[in-house]
C-alpha cells in the first residue's frame, strides 16, 4: 500500500504541472501583467515608471512561457510560469498581487472555513443517513414515494434561496443566532449554527436522495435475504447489514470531499461573513488577483487528489475485500 | 382461509405448504397456483423445475420473505400446529433461523461481505440464543468443525470472499444449522459450486439430515443432484405442483412428459462418438499465454498469471473437440488466442498449416471466415440495438460474404429457417427472443460466413437442462450436414458423451489429459480428471 | 434499537438548542460581538465590501483605507470639525507653514515683484506629539533597538505586533516628517505621489532616480541620500520647497502622505523574516494619531485602540451656524477621543451589514461607504424634506447626517467623437438635447433613493465657486420656475434635436437613427439602470448602445479616445476649483499629454485653458471667482458631460451616537465620536427579543415527520401475512 | 421587421431538430421505445415532462428573434429603412405588451400605487409627498376600494379565455390519441393549467403588474418569464457543447486503451482536480475580455450578451466534461469486454464500425441521463454563477441576474419581497420538473436500476 501511495503523489506531479499550465493560459489571456499592475496600483496616477515598478518588484518583466533571449535551460526557466510555478511545489505561494503573504492568508483562513465545513459536513452526513435510511425502512410504500418527492423538491430549490431564507428567517425575522460573522475568540458555535443549519438542510433533498439509492440498492442484496432469514428484525438488518455495506460506496462519493472541506464553501462563507477560504477565492476571483487565485487553485488539485487517495485508502478500510496494490 | 384446518396434524419438525397462492402486486399475473407439499424430518423433499417455474418462490413466501414487488394472496403455512401466516411479523422473526433456516445459492453473495463470517454465524445465535462471549464463539467454532471447515478457530475471523466457495457454503450451511432448526430450506445450494466441491456440500447435508433429523426441503434444478439426494421428488412447472413421488419411483416412472424430458437430460455414459480420421485443421503446439502481473513503485512486470501454460492440441475436420476443466483453467483464454483477440506468449497455432499466431488485424482477415464463435451468454454477444438480420450480415458485410444485399437477405433468411427460426424474425429485436432461440442465431451467426472451425465457449451453460439438448442436437446436426469442426469449451462433463469425439482436460493452464470421448470417461488417467467425472451426477440405467 | 427512543432524541434535540441559547447569556442571542473585553467604550463599526489592500500612508490611495489611516497617522495639517466651508487647521504642525517665494536664484522675493521659481513652506511641529506605544521603539539597557535581527529565525516566534513584550515611544521630530516625504519618493514602493508630487517638490525625481540605482540590502536607509527641496531645521522644524507657485500645496499637507514615519520604524519592517509574517508598514501603521491598531486580520476585523500618548487635543469650541443647536457643541473643550476602542468588522452582504445596523450592533454605519457602491440604496429615500425613513427606523430613533461629498460623477462625451463631439452650435445642441432627455433629477431618486444631487456646474456644493440659487443654474438645461430649477421639458430636447439635423432621433438626410454608444463599466452599473437610460432617450428616438467593460479595459478605450459616452467619477483631494476645473483643462486630456490625463472628454478650448493658468495661482478672492465663473460658462455652453451629479455620504446614527456631523474630505472624525453606552446596552436588549415560538414549531415538525414512521413500524411488527379483509 | 438570428437561437433550434430526429429514428428501436414507454406510462412523467416542454416552447418563441423597423420619417419616404436596436422577440409579442408597461420603480404585487413617495401636487397644486398611482396599474378603476373584486372579475375571463384555448389545444389531441394506453389526461391537466395560467397572466397584466415592478419599474412577471430562456438554453446548450469532446474522447479512452486511455484520463484528471468555480471565472472574464476587445464583431447590444452566453455554456460544458467522459470510458470498457463487441472483433469489424454500431449506441443511455439530470443542476448553478459575477450577461434576463439584484431588496423594510419569489418559482417549477423526469429516464434507462425491478 506504501508503494501505491508513493506512486498516485508520483502520478500527482504530471497532473499538477498541467494545472499550472492551464491556469496560467488562462489568467493571460484575460490579463496582461499590464493590467495586473493598474488593477493593483489603483486610479489615480499611474504612471508608465510605477507600472515597471510594479512589474518588476512582483515579478513579472519576464516572457511567459519562453524566453529566446536568455538561451539554453534559462529559455525555459527564465519566465514567469517557471518561476511562479515552480515555487508553489515547494508550497512557496509567495505574496498576493497587494503584498500579503498568502501562505499566511491561507493557514490563518483555513481554520474558519473547517470550523464551518466540518459540522457542516459530519452533521449532513449524519442527518442525510438518518432520514435516509428511515425511508429505505419503509420502501415501496407511500411513505417512500411521498418522502423521494420531498427530497426532489428540495433539491429543486437553488442554494441561494437556502441561504438567503435562512437569514431572512431566523436571524433578522426572528433573532435567534447573528445574521452573519465569526469571532475564533468565545462562543464560535453562536455563528456556526446558521451556516451549518443552512447547509444541512440545503443538503438533505439530494444527499437523502442519494443515499436512499445505495441503502436500496444494498437493501436488494442476497445477504439481506439471508439476515432475513436469520430471523433478524428490520431496524437490525438497516443498521448492521445494509448500512455498513453501503459505507463502501457511500466513502466513493464523500471521502473526496473531505480535503475540499479546507477549501470551504464559497456561497455560505461570503454570505455569513465567515473569513475562509472560500471568501477568499472570491475575493480573489473578484478584484482579479491571479496570484492568490494560482495558488488556491494549486491547493484545490492537490487537495483533490489527496481525496483521491483518501478514497483509495479508506476503500480497504471499509471493504475487506480491496486491497491496494 | 382463515379457518384451521383441525384435521391436519403435523407431527413435531415438520413443515406443511397448503394451496399456496401467490401474484405480482402490480399486474396480478399468478406465480404460485396453489402449491402444497410437506417435508417430514430426516427426509429430504427435492423441489425441481426450471428457471422461473416457481420454486425460489415457495420457499420464499412460506418464510414470508417475498420482494415487495410479490404478494401472498391465499394459503397456509403449518409449522407444528402454527399457521405462520396468521403470525404477526415480530413473532414470525423468531422462527426464521430459530425453527427454520434456509441456505441460499451463490453464497459468495449471500453472506455479508463485510462481516466475518463468525460474526454472521454468531448472530444467528445471539439473536435466538442467550449465549455471549467465549461461549458464544466456542459454539461458531464447533459449528464450523461440524460443517468440515478446515481449522474452524482462525476461519472465525476470516471474511467471506477468503473462504473457498465450498467453505462459504458450508458456512452458509454452519449459519443455518446454528440454532438447531427443524425445517432447513436449501434453494439450489451447489449450483454455483465446481462439480467436485457441489458433492462434498451434498454429502454434507444429506448426513445431517439424518443425523440431526432436519425436514429438509431442497430445491434444485439438478435431476442428478435429485438423483443422489434426495427422498421425494416434487416437480414444479409454471407455479404448480405438476407430479410428487418418492425419488426411485420417479425416476422410473415419471408421470409427466416433462418430467420424462428433465430425466433424459441427463447424461447417458454408454455411447460415445467415434472419433474421425480426418487430417488436422488446427494446431495448436506448446501455446501460451501470459498476463503480467506488475508490482511496485514503477508497476514493474515482476510476474506472469500462466492462463495458457504450454497447451499442445489437434482438431480434425468435421471432429468435435471438448475442452473440459472448471472455471478459471483457461479454456477460455485459449479459445480467444485461437481467434487471435488474445496475443500468446510462446508456441505455434496453426490453421490449415497456415500459423496464425503472427498475423496482424488485417492479415487475420481472410482468416476469420474460417474460424468463427459462439459465446457463452447469448444475451450479451448481441447487439441489442441491432436486428437480428443486422446481427447475423455484419460478419457477412465485414469479411465480404455474399455482397449483393438481395442475396444477403435470402441467404440470412435461409440461415434463420436452418437453425429453426423464422425468416421474419430478421427484423426483431434481441430481446424479443429467448436465450435458446439466440443461442440458435448466434449459430447462424457463426454459420453465415461458413466457417470450418467454431469455437463454441460454454454455449449452453446459461441454458436451462431442455433447451441444451436442443441446442447441442442443432449443433450436432449441422456438423453432419456441413463437417465443420467444434471446439467445444464446456466445464460440464456431462454433456460430452453424446458430443464429442475427443477430449481435452484443462487444469491451472495446463491440458492434463487428452483422448477419445470414451477413453477419458470411461477410463480416466489423470487423478484431477477422475474426480471431475466422480462428481458427475449420473443416472444409472437399471 | 427503539425507535420511540430515537423519536425522543430527536424532540429534544430543539430544546437543548433552545436551552443552550438562553445559557449562553445575559444579552441577546444574536449579539455578533464578543463579550466586552475591559470597561472601555468601544465603538462599533464596518469595513465592507473589501479589507484595505494598503495601510502605508506613502502608497494607500483609497478612501476606505484613510478611514484606518487618518486615525493614526497625523498630518502636519487638517480640517476643522464643524466649520463649512472646509477649512484647514494646523494637526501635527504648530500653525499653518510660513510660505517664502524665491527666484530662480533662490532668493527670498515677493511674488508680486517678480517671476516665482521656487516656492518655500517652513513648518513648525507641536511639542507634545509623541507616538503610539510600539516595539519598533522598544531599547534595550544599552540603548540600542530592542527588536533587530540578523536572523530570520530570531524573530519567528513574533506573528503579530502584539506578540512583542515590549514596547517604547518617542516624541515626533522633523525628520521623521523628512523622511516619510523621502519614501514617497522610493520607486520601490511605487507611491502613487511620486510622478505627481515629482512635479513639484524640488529634487525629488533625482532622488528617485538615485534611489532606483542603489543597492538594497536587507533594508535601505532613505537618509543616507538627500532630496534637495527637504531641509530639516531642528527637531521641530523642517522646509520643503516646491518648483513655481502651487498655493494649493498646503492641502496636500493635510493627507497622509505627509504624515510622519519614524527612521527606526521602517527599520523595524525590514527585520529579515518580517515580511513573510505581513509585518510590514503596510499592513502595521505606525502613528501618533489618536488612534492605533491593535488588531489587523483584514479577514474579519481591524480593531484600533486609543494611543495613550496622543498629544493633548479638545473638542473645538466653535461651528457652524446650527450645530450648536444641533447639540454638536455639547462636548466643547473635552479631550479627545472620546472613546477607548474602535472594532471595525468586515461586512460583504448587504442584508446582514443592513440587519446587524438595524438591530442596534453597529453603532453607526455608512463609514467606509458611500451611496455609491449599492449598498444604502434599498435602505431610505432623500426627498425634498429631507430623510424619509421607513416606521421601523423611525421608531429606532436612527439620525442621518449627509454631506455633500467634494467630489462628483459623470458620463462625458468625448469631444472629439465624429457624430457627438465637436464645437459647432449644432453639435452643442445635439449634446443639450441628450442632456435634457437625460433626467437626473428623476435617475438620482430611482438608483441613489435621492443622495445625489443633479450638478449644474463641475464644481460641487462647499467648494468656492459653486453658486447656489438661480444664478447657479445650467441654463441650457434648466428654466427656473417657482423658485427652483426645474428641467427644460423634452420638448425642447426634440427640438433642439431637430435642429441640430436629427428630427426625431433621425438622420435629416439619410433616415438613420442617432444611436450612441455608451461605454460603461460592467460592475458599475446594473441592468435595471442600463435599461431605465434606454428608454430615457428612447422618449426622443435616440437609440443606446452599451459597451460594457471592466476597469482596465474602460482605461484603455479612455487612454486611446475610443469613445463616445463614457462614464467617470472624481474625488477631490482638496476643497478648491482647481481640483475639480483641471477635468477640462486641455493639457490634461490623454490623448493630447499621453499620460493617465483626467480630461477624458479631450476638451479643448484655448480661452479655457488660459483662463485655467490664471485662476492655478490666484489666491482666493472676487477675481479668482469671476475666472471660475467664466470657466463653468463654457463647460455649460459647449455641453461637455451628458450628466453629473455630486453624490452625498451619508452616516446613519444610532440614537446613542453623538458628534455626527460628516467631514467631506476629512476622514480623521473618529476621535470626536462619543458614546452613550447605557443607552447602547438598553435599547439592544429592547430590539433583539428572540422569537421562540419557531424552535418549538420546528422541534413539533421533527416529530410530526417522525411519528408515521414510528407508527408505521408498529403496525408493521404486527402485520401478518394475511390481507385484510 | 428583421429577423435577427442568434447564435443561441439558431444552437437551439439546431438541438430541437436533433432531438425530434433522434427520437423519430428511435422509434424503431423497439428497446428505446419500451424504455420511453415506461416513463410515460407515469402519470409523473406524463405530468413533468408537458411542464418541461411548455419552458421549452416560451424558450423557443423567445428564441424567435427580429428587429422591428422604424417608420420612416415624413418627406424621407424613399430611401432605406432602418430598424430599432432593440432586439423583439415573438414571446414579447404574445405576452401583450407586458414587458413594455414600465412604472417609475418599485410597486407590489397588484399594487395601485408606487411603493415609494414621491413629490406630487395634491389637488389644490400644493407640493406634496405621497405614494403616487402607478401608471399601468388599475387605471380603469373608478375606486381603489373595487379592486379585489375587480380581479376576481378580471382573472375570471382571462382563466375562461384560457380555458377555451386550452380546449382548442387538447380536443384534436383527443382524438388523435383515442386508443391510447398512455396517460394522456395527466397530461392535458397540466396543459389546461398552463395555458389558462399563461392566458390570465396575459390578460391581467394589462390592467395590473402582477407581479409588481423592480426597481427600474419593470414588470416582475415578464422578466421571470424571460428568464425561462436563459435556463432551458444553457441548462440543454451547456450539455450539447461538451458532448462531442467528452463521448468521443471516453469512447476512444475505453476502446482502444493504452496510451489514448493514459493522454484521456490525465486530461480528465487535470480538468476536474482544478476547482471548478475557478475554472468557470477565469474562462467567463477571459472571453469577456475578448468581447471587449472586439466590439465590432457584435452589431446589437444583445449579440453581445449571446456570445458571451453562448462562451458560458460552452466553459460549463467542458468543465463538467470530465464527469461524463469517464462515465463513458468505464462504458466502453466494459461494453468492449462484451460478447457482441468480441464476436465483431472475430467477424473483423473494423474498429471505426465497432465504435459506431455497437458502442456508440450503447453509451446513449449514459448520455441521455448525463443530459437530463445535469440540466436541472445547469439551471441551479447558472443563480451561483450570477451571484459571483461570472453568470450570464446583466442585461440578459435570467433568474440569477434576479436573485442577485434582489439580495439587497430583501434588507429594505418592508422588505420587497416579489422579485426573489418571482424568481424562485418559475426557477422551482422548472428544476423540480427536470429533476423528477430526469429520475424517471434515469429508472428506465440505468441497467442498473431496470435490473433491480426486473428482478424484483
Amino acid at each position: 500500500m506504501f508503494a501505491y501511495i508513493i506512486r498516485r503523489v508520483l502520478y500527482a506531479i504530471p497532473i499538477l504541472i498541467g494545472v499550472n499550465l492551464l491556469t496560467f493560459a488562462l489568467f493571460f489571456v484575460v490579463n496582461s501583467p499590464d493590467d495586473m499592475a493598474v488593477s493593483q496600483l489603483g486610479d489615480k496616477y499611474v504612471t508608465p515608471e510605477a507600472i515597471d515598478n510594479w512589474k518588476r518588484k512582483h515579478g513579472y518583466d519576464k516572457p511567459l512561457f519562453l524566453n529566446p533571449d536568455a538561451g539554453g535551460v534559462e529559455t525555459l526557466t527564465d519566465t514567469i510560469f517557471f518561476n511562479k510555478s515552480v515555487k508553489l511545489f515547494a508550497f512557496d505561494f509567495g505574496r498576493s498581487e497587494s503584498g500579503r503573504d498568502i501562505t499566511t492568508d491561507v493557514t490563518t483562513r483555513m481554520g474558519p472555513s473547517l470550523a464551518v465545513a466540518l459540522p457542516t459536513f459530519l452533521v449532513g452526513i449524519g442527518v442525510n443517513i438518518c432520514v435516509a435510511l428511515m425511508v429505505v425502512m419503509f420502501r415501496a410504500t407511500p411513505l417512500d414515494r411521498g418522502a423521494v418527492l420531498v427530497f426532489v423538491a428540495l433539491m429543486s430549490i437553488s442554494y441561494l434561496f437556502y441561504i438567503i431564507g435562512g437569514q431572512f428567517l431566523v436571524a433578522k425575522t426572528w433573532k435567534l443566532v447573528p445574521i452573519s460573522g465569526f469571532h475564533p475568540e468565545g462562543q464560535v458555535w453562536k455563528f456556526l449554527i446558521l451556516p451549518v443549519l443552512v447547509g444541512v438542510v440545503a443538503g438533505i433533498g439530494a444527499g437523502a436522495r442519494w443515499y436512499r439509492t445505495l441503502f436500496l440498492e444494498e437493501a436488494n442484496q442476497d445477504y439481506v435475504r439471508t439476515a432475513r432469514a436469520k430471523g433478524c428484525s428490520e431496524l437490525r438488518i438497516l443498521f448492521r447489514h445494509i448500512l455498513p455495506n453501503a459505507m463502501i460506496p457511500i466513502l466513493t462519493g464523500v471521502v473526496v470531499l473531505i480535503p475540499a472541506l479546507f477549501m470551504g464553501s464559497l456561497l455560505i462563507e461570503s454570505f455569513f461573513g465567515i473569513p475562509g477560504l472560500g471568501s477568499y477565492m472570491l475575493d480573489a476571483i473578484r478584484s482579479q488577483d491571479f496570484a492568490i487565485v494560482r495558488s488556491m487553485v494549486f491547493i484545490g488539485s492537490i487537495l483533490y487528489i489527496v481525496g483521491l487517495i483518501l478514497t483509495d485508502i479508506s476503500y480497504t478500510w471499509a471493504d475487506p475485500r480491496v486491497r491496494l496494490s | 382461509m382463515s379457518r384451521q384446518q383441525k384435521e391436519t396434524t403435523m407431527t413435531a419438525g415438520s413443515l406443511a405448504i397448503r394451496d399456496l397462492e401467490v401474484i405480482v402486486a402490480e399486474s396480478g399475473e399468478a406465480i404460485l397456483k396453489g402449491v402444497s407439499l410437506e417435508l417430514q424430518a430426516g427426509k429430504i423433499f427435492a423441489l425441481v423445475g426450471e428457471s422461473g417455474s416457481g420454486k425460489s418462490v415457495t420457499s420464499l413466501a412460506s418464510m414470508r420473505l417475498l420482494p415487495e414487488a410479490l404478494r401472498i394472496t391465499a394459503g397456509q403455512v403449518f409449522l407444528g400446529q402454527e399457521d405462520l401466516f396468521n403470525l404477526p411479523e415480530a413473532r414470525m422473526q423468531e422462527v426464521r433461523g430459530r425453527r427454520v433456516a434456509m441456505i441460499f445459492q451463490n453464497a459468495m453473495s449471500a453472506l455479508n461481505p463485510v462481516q466475518t463470517v463468525g460474526q454472521q454465524v454468531a448472530e444467528t445465535l445471539k439473536l435466538h440464543t442467550a449465549l455471549r462471549g467465549q461461549a458464544l464463539r466456542q459454539r461458531v467454532v464447533d459449528l464450523f468443525a461440524e460443517v468440515g471447515i478446515p481449522q474452524p478457530e482462525q476461519r472465525f475471523g476470516f471474511f467471506p470472499h477468503q473462504l473457498s466457495g465450498g467453505q462459504q457454503q458450508r458456512v452458509m450451511i454452519a449459519l443455518a444449522l446454528a440454532c438447531e432448526p427443524e425445517v432447513l430450506i436449501a434453494d439450489e445450494p451447489t449450483t454455483a459450486l465446481d462439480v467436485t466441491i457441489q458433492d462434498q456440500v451434498l454429502r454434507l447435508i444429506r448426513e445431517l439430515t439424518h443425523s440431526r433429523q432436519l425436514a429438509v426441503l431442497l430445491i434444485t434444478h439438478d435431476m442428478g443432484v435429485v438423483r443422489q439426494t434426495a427422498d421425494e421428488v416434487g416437480v414444479m412447472f409454471r407455479g404448480e405442483l405438476i407430479e410428487r413421488a418418492a425419488v426411485d419411483d420417479f425416476f422410473r416412472a415419471p408421470k409427466q412428459a416433462y418430467s420424462r424430458a428433465l430425466i433424459d437430460a441427463l447424461p447417458d455414459l454408454g455411447h460415445f462418438r467415434e472419433p474421425t480420421s480426418e487430417a488436422p485443421l488446427l494446431v495448436l503446439d506448446d501455446v501460451k499465454v501470459h498476463f503480467p502481473v506488475r508490482r511496485g513503485l514503477l508497476q514493474r512486470v515482476v510476474d506472469y498469471t500462466r492462463a495458457v501454460d504450454g497447451v499442445s492440441l489437434e482438431i480434425r475436420r468435421g471432429e468435435t473437440f471438448a475442452l473440459v476443466g472448471e472455471s478459471g483453467s483457461g479454456k477460455s483464454t485459449l479459445g480467444r488466442a485461437i481467434l487471435n483477440l488474445e496475443a500468446i506468449a510462446g508456441g505455434s497455432i496453426h490453421f490449415r498449416g497456415e500459423s496464425l499466431h503472427k498475423l496482424d488485424r488485417n492479415g487475420m482477415l481472410p482468416w476469420r471466415r474460417e474460424i468463427q464463435v459462439i459465446f457463452q451468454n447469448p444475451f450479451s454477444s448481441m447487439n441489442p440495438r441491432m436486428s437480428v438480420g443486422e446481427i447475423i450480415a455484419e460478419g457477412m458485410l465485414s469479411l465480404g460474404v455474399e455482397a449483393d444485399a438481395g442475396r444477403r437477405e435470402a441467404r440470412i433468411r435461409e440461415l434463420l429457417q436452418r437453425v429453426r427460426l423464422e425468416p421474419s424474425h430478421a427484423s426483431r429485436y434481441p430481446h424479443e427472443f429467448s436465450g435458446g432461440q439466440l443461442q440458435r442465431v448466434a449459430i447462424a451467426r457463426a454459420l453465415a460466413v461458413n466457417p470450418q472451425l467454431i469455437i463454441c465457449d460454454e454455449p449452453t451453460s446459461a441454458l436451462d437442462v431442455s433447451i441444451r439438448a436442443e441446442v447441442l442436437e442443432l449443433l450436432a446436426e449441422l456438423q453432419r450436414e456441413f463437417g465443420v469442426s467444434y471446439l467445444f469449451i464446456t466445464h460440464d462433463l456431462s454433456i460430452v458423451p453424446s458430443l464429442a469425439h475427443r477430449v481435452g482436460v484443462m487444469q491451472w493452464g495446463k491440458l492434463v489429459e487428452q483422448g477419445t470421448a470414451e477413453q477419458i470417461l470411461t477410463a480416466p488417467q489423470h487423478p484431477y480428471t477422475q474426480a471431475l467425472l466422480a462428481s458427475v451426477p449420473t443416472l444409472d440405467t437399471t | 434499537m427503539d425507535l420511540t427512543s430515537v423519536a425522543r432524541r430527536a424532540w429534544v434535540a430543539p430544546l437543548l438548542l433552545g436551552l443552550a441559547l438562553t445559557g449562553c447569556g445575559k444579552g441577546p442571542w444574536n449579539n455578533p460581538h464578543p463579550p466586552p473585553v475591559d470597561d472601555g467604550i468601544t465603538y462599533q463599526s464596518m469595513f465592507t465590501p473589501a479589507p484595505p489592500k494598503h495601510l502605508d500612508p506613502a502608497v494607500s490611495y483609497a478612501s476606505d483605507e484613510s478611514l484606518f489611516l487618518m486615525q493614526i497617522y497625523e498630518p502636519p495639517m487638517g480640517y476643522h470639525f464643524l466649520k463649512r466651508p472646509y477649512e484647514l487647521i494646523p494637526l501635527g504642525a504648530e500653525d499653518f507653514p510660513e510660505v517664502e517665494y524665491l527666484n530662480a536664484d533662490g532668493v527670498v522675493i515677493d511674488p508680486s515683484q517678480g517671476e516665482v521659481a521656487f516656492t518655500r513652506y517652513t513648518l513648525t511641529l507641536r511639542e507634545d506629539a509623541h507616538y503610539q506605544p510600539h516595539p519598533a521603539f522598544a531599547r534595550d539597557d544599552s540603548g540600542d533597538p530592542l527588536y533587530r535581527f540578523d536572523d530570520p529565525e530570531k524573530g519567528r516566534r513574533y506573528r503579530q505586533i502584539g506578540d512583542f513584550p515590549e514596547t517604547g515611544s518617542r516624541p515626533v521630530r522633523a525628520e521623521d516628517y523628512v523622511y516619510a516625504i523621502k519614501r514617497l519618493a522610493d520607486p520601490y514602493l511605487g507611491s502613487p505621489m511620486l510622478g505627481f508630487m515629482g512635479q513639484y517638490i524640488v529634487g525629488m525625481r533625482e532622488f528617485s532616480e538615485q534611489v532606483q540605482t542603489a543597492e538594497r540590502g536587507q533594508w535601505l536607509d532613505l537618509d543616507t541620500f538627500d532630496m534637495r527641496g527637504l531641509q530639516v531645521l531642528d527637531e521641530r522644524r523642517y522646509r520643503i520647497t516646491i518648483h513655481g507657485r502651487y498655493p494649493q500645496f498646503v492641502y496636500w499637507l493635510a493627507m497622509h502622505f505627509f504624515a510622519p514615519i519614524p527612521r527606526e520604524v521602517d527599520r523595524f519592517f525590514h527585520n529579515p523574516g518580517f515580511a513573510d509574517r505581513n509585518l510590514t508598514l503596510d499592513w502595521w501603521p505606525v502613528g501618533s494619531g489618536p488612534f492605533m491598531m491593535v488588531k489587523n486580520d483584514p479577514n474579519s476585523e481591524i480593531v484600533l485602540e486609543r494611543n495613550p500618548n496622543f498629544r493633548a487635543d479638545f473638542y473645538p469650541t466653535e461651528g457652524a451656524p446650527g450645530d450648536a443647536e444641533a447639540g454638536l457643541l455639547a462636548d466643547a473643550g473635552k479631550r479627545l477621543p472620546m472613546i477607548d476602542r474602535a472594532v471595525f468588522r468586515l461586512e460583504k452582504e448587504v442584508l446582514s451589514l443592513w440587519t446587524k445596523f438595524l438591530q442596534g450592533y453597529y453603532d453607526r454605519s455608512g463609514e467606509t461607504h458611500g451611496n455609491t457602491n449599492g449598498v444604502f440604496d434599498q435602505a431610505f429615500v432623500v426627498g425634498p424634506d429631507g430623510v424619509e425613513l421607513s416606521e421601523e427606523l423611525a421608531g429606532h430613533g436612527i439620525t442621518i447626517t449627509p454631506d455633500v461629498k467634494p467630489g462628483i460623477y459623470y458620463y462625458g462625451f468625448n469631444m472629439r467623437d465624429p457624430v457627438l463631439g465637436g464645437y459647432s452650435e449644432e453639435r452643442r445642441k445635439l449634446r443639450r438635447a441628450l442632456q435634457i432627455a437625460f433626467d437626473t433629477e428623476e435617475y438620482l431618486n430611482i438608483f441613489y433613493k435621492g443622495n445625489g444631487i443633479p450638478a449644474h456646474s463641475p464644481i460641487p456644493p462647499g467648494i468656492p465657486g459653486h453658486v447656489e440659487g438661480e444664478a447657479g443654474i445650467n441654463p441650457y438645461v434648466y428654466d427656473w420656475v417657482d423658485g427652483e430649477a426645474r428641467r427644460k421639458p423634452i420638448e425642447e430636447a426634440r427640438r433642439l434635436l431637430a435642429e441640430a439635423g436629427y428630427p426625431n432621433g433621425r438622420h435629416a438626410e439619410t433616415g438613420e437613427p442617432l444611436r450612441i454608444f455608451m461605454d460603461v463599466q460592467s460592475q458599475a452599473i446594473s441592468n435595471t439602470s442600463m435599461n431605465w437610460i434606454r428608454r430615457a432617450f428612447e422618449r426622443i428616438g435616440v437609440q443606446v448602445e452599451y459597451r460594457p467593460a471592466d476597469w482596465n479595459r474602460t482605461r484603455e478605450k479612455l487612454l486611446t479616445g475610443n469613445t463616445q459616452i463614457y462614464s467617470h467619477g472624481w474625488l477631490a483631494d482638496y476643497p478648491d476649483p482647481e481640483n475639480f476645473l483641471f477635468l477640462l483643462y486641455s493639457p490634461e486630456s490623454p490623448l493630447i499629454c499621453e499620460c493617465d490625463g483626467a480630461n477624458n472628454s479631450s476638451y479643448e478650448r484655448p480661452e479655457y485653458d488660459e483662463l485655467f493658468r490664471r485662476m492655478r495661482v490666484l489666491p482666493p478672492g472676487p477675481e479668482r471667482e469671476a475666472l471660475v465663473a467664466r470657466m463653468v460658462e463654457m463647460y455649460r455652453e459647449d455641453a461637455v458631460w451628458l450628466y453629473a451629479y455630486y453624490p452625498k455620504d451619508i452616516y446613519l446614527n444610532n440614537p446613542w451616537v453623538h458628534n455626527n456631523k460628516r467631514h467631506g474630505i476629512s476622514k480623521n472624525t473618529l476621535k470626536y465620536v462619543r458614546i452613550d453606552d447605557a443607552m447602547r446596552q438598553q435599547k439592544r436588549v429592547a430590539w433583539n427579543q428572540p422569537v421562540t415560538w419557531p424552535l418549538y414549531a420546528g422541534g413539533g415538525l421533527v416529530v410530526a415527520l417522525l411519528l408515521p414512521g414510528v407508527l408505521a413500524y408498529r403496525r408493521r411488527l404486527r402485520a401478518t401475512a394475511r390481507l385484510r379483509g | 421587421m428583421k429577423p435577427v438570428l442568434l447564435w443561441s437561437d439558431a444552437l437551439i433550434f439546431l438541438l430541437v431538430t436533433a432531438l425530434v430526429l433522434f427520437f423519430w429514428r428511435l422509434r424503431r428501436d423497439p428497446q428505446t421505445r419500451e424504455r420511453w414507454g415506461e416513463v410515460f406510462r407515469s402519470r409523473l412523467g406524463m405530468v413533468t415532462f408537458t411542464v418541461i416542454i411548455a419552458y421549452v416552447l416560451v424558450a423557443l418563441l423567445d428564441s424567435l428573434h427580429f428587429r422591428r423597423a422604424l417608420e420612416n420619417p415624413e418627406g424621407n419616404s424613399g430611401g432605406e429603412v432602418y430598424y430599432d436596436n432593440r432586439v423583439t422577440s415573438v414571446l414579447d409579442v404574445l405576452s401583450g405588451g407586458m414587458g413594455e408597461r414600465f412604472e417609475r420603480t418599485y410597486s407590489a404585487p397588484f399594487a395601485l400605487l408606487s411603493f415609494e413617495k414621491q413629490t406630487i401636487k395634491d389637488a389644490a397644486g400644493n407640493d406634496i409627498r405621497d405614494f403616487p398611482p402607478l401608471e399601468h396599474a388599475g387605471r380603469h378603476l373608478d375606486d381603489p376600494a373595487d379592486k379585489w373584486p375587480d380581479v376576481a372579475r378580471k382573472s375570471a375571463v382571462g382563466l375562461g379565455i384560457g380555458l377555451l384555448f386550452s380546449a382548442l389545444l387538447i380536443l384534436p389531441q383527443w382524438w388523435w390519441l383515442r386508443g391510447s394506453t398512455y396517460p394522456w389526461y395527466a397530461s392535458w391537466a397540466v396543459q389546461a393549467t398552463l395555458v389558462s395560467l399563461a392566458a390570465w397572466m396575459v390578460y391581467l397584466s394589462r390592467y395590473y403588474h402582477i407581479l409588481g415592478t423592480d426597481l427600474g419599474g419593470a414588470d416582475v412577471l415578464y422578466q421571470s418569464i424571460k428568464g425561462i430562456r436563459t435556463g432551458v438554453l444553457l441548462g440543454t446548450l451547456a450539455t450539447l457543447v461538451m458532448l462531442p469532446i467528452a463521448v468521443s474522447l471516453g469512447v476512444m479512452a475505453g476502446y482502444f486503451k493504452g496510451w489514448v486511455d493514459d493522454v484521456v484520463q490525465y486530461l480528465y484528471t487535470t480538468l476536474s482536480s482544478i476547482p471548478g468555480i475557478l475554472l468557470i471565472a477565469a474562462s467567463v472574464l477571459l472571453f469577456q475580455v475578448y468581447i471587449d476587445l472586439n466590439p465590432d464583431f457584435f452589431d446589437v447590444g444583445m449579440e453581445k450578451a449571446d456570445a458571451r452566453f453562448i462562451a458560458l455554456c460552452f466553459i460549463l460544458g467542458v468543465t463538467s466534461w470530465s464527469s461524463l467522459c469517464r462515465l463513458i470510458r468505464a462504458e466502453t470498457l466494459k461494453i468492449s469486454q462484451l460478447g457482441y463487441v468480441q464476436a465483431a472483433h472475430a467477424f473483423g469489424v473494423s474498429h471505426t464500425r465497432i465504435l459506431a454500431r455497437h458502442i456508440l449506441p450503447n453509451t446513449v443511455h449514459i448520455i441521455l441521463i448525463t443530459f437530463v439530470l445535469d440540466f436541472s443542476a445547469l439551471v441551479l448553478a447558472e443563480a451561483v454563477l450570477s451571484y459571483i459575477g461570472v453568470g450570464v450577461d446583466p442585461s440578459m434576463g435570467s433568474w440569477g441576474n434576479m436573485i442577485n439584484g434582489a439580495r439587497s431588496e430583501l434588507s429594505r423594510t418592508p422588505t420587497i419581497w416579489w422579485t426573489l419569489s418571482g424568481a424562485f418559482v418559475f426557477m422551482f417549477t422548472l428544476v423540480l420538473a427536470a429533476n423528477l423526469f430526469a429520475d424517471l429516464v434515469r429508472d428506465a434507462f440505468d441497467p442498473r436500476t431496470s435490473l433491480r425491478r426486473a428482478e424484483a
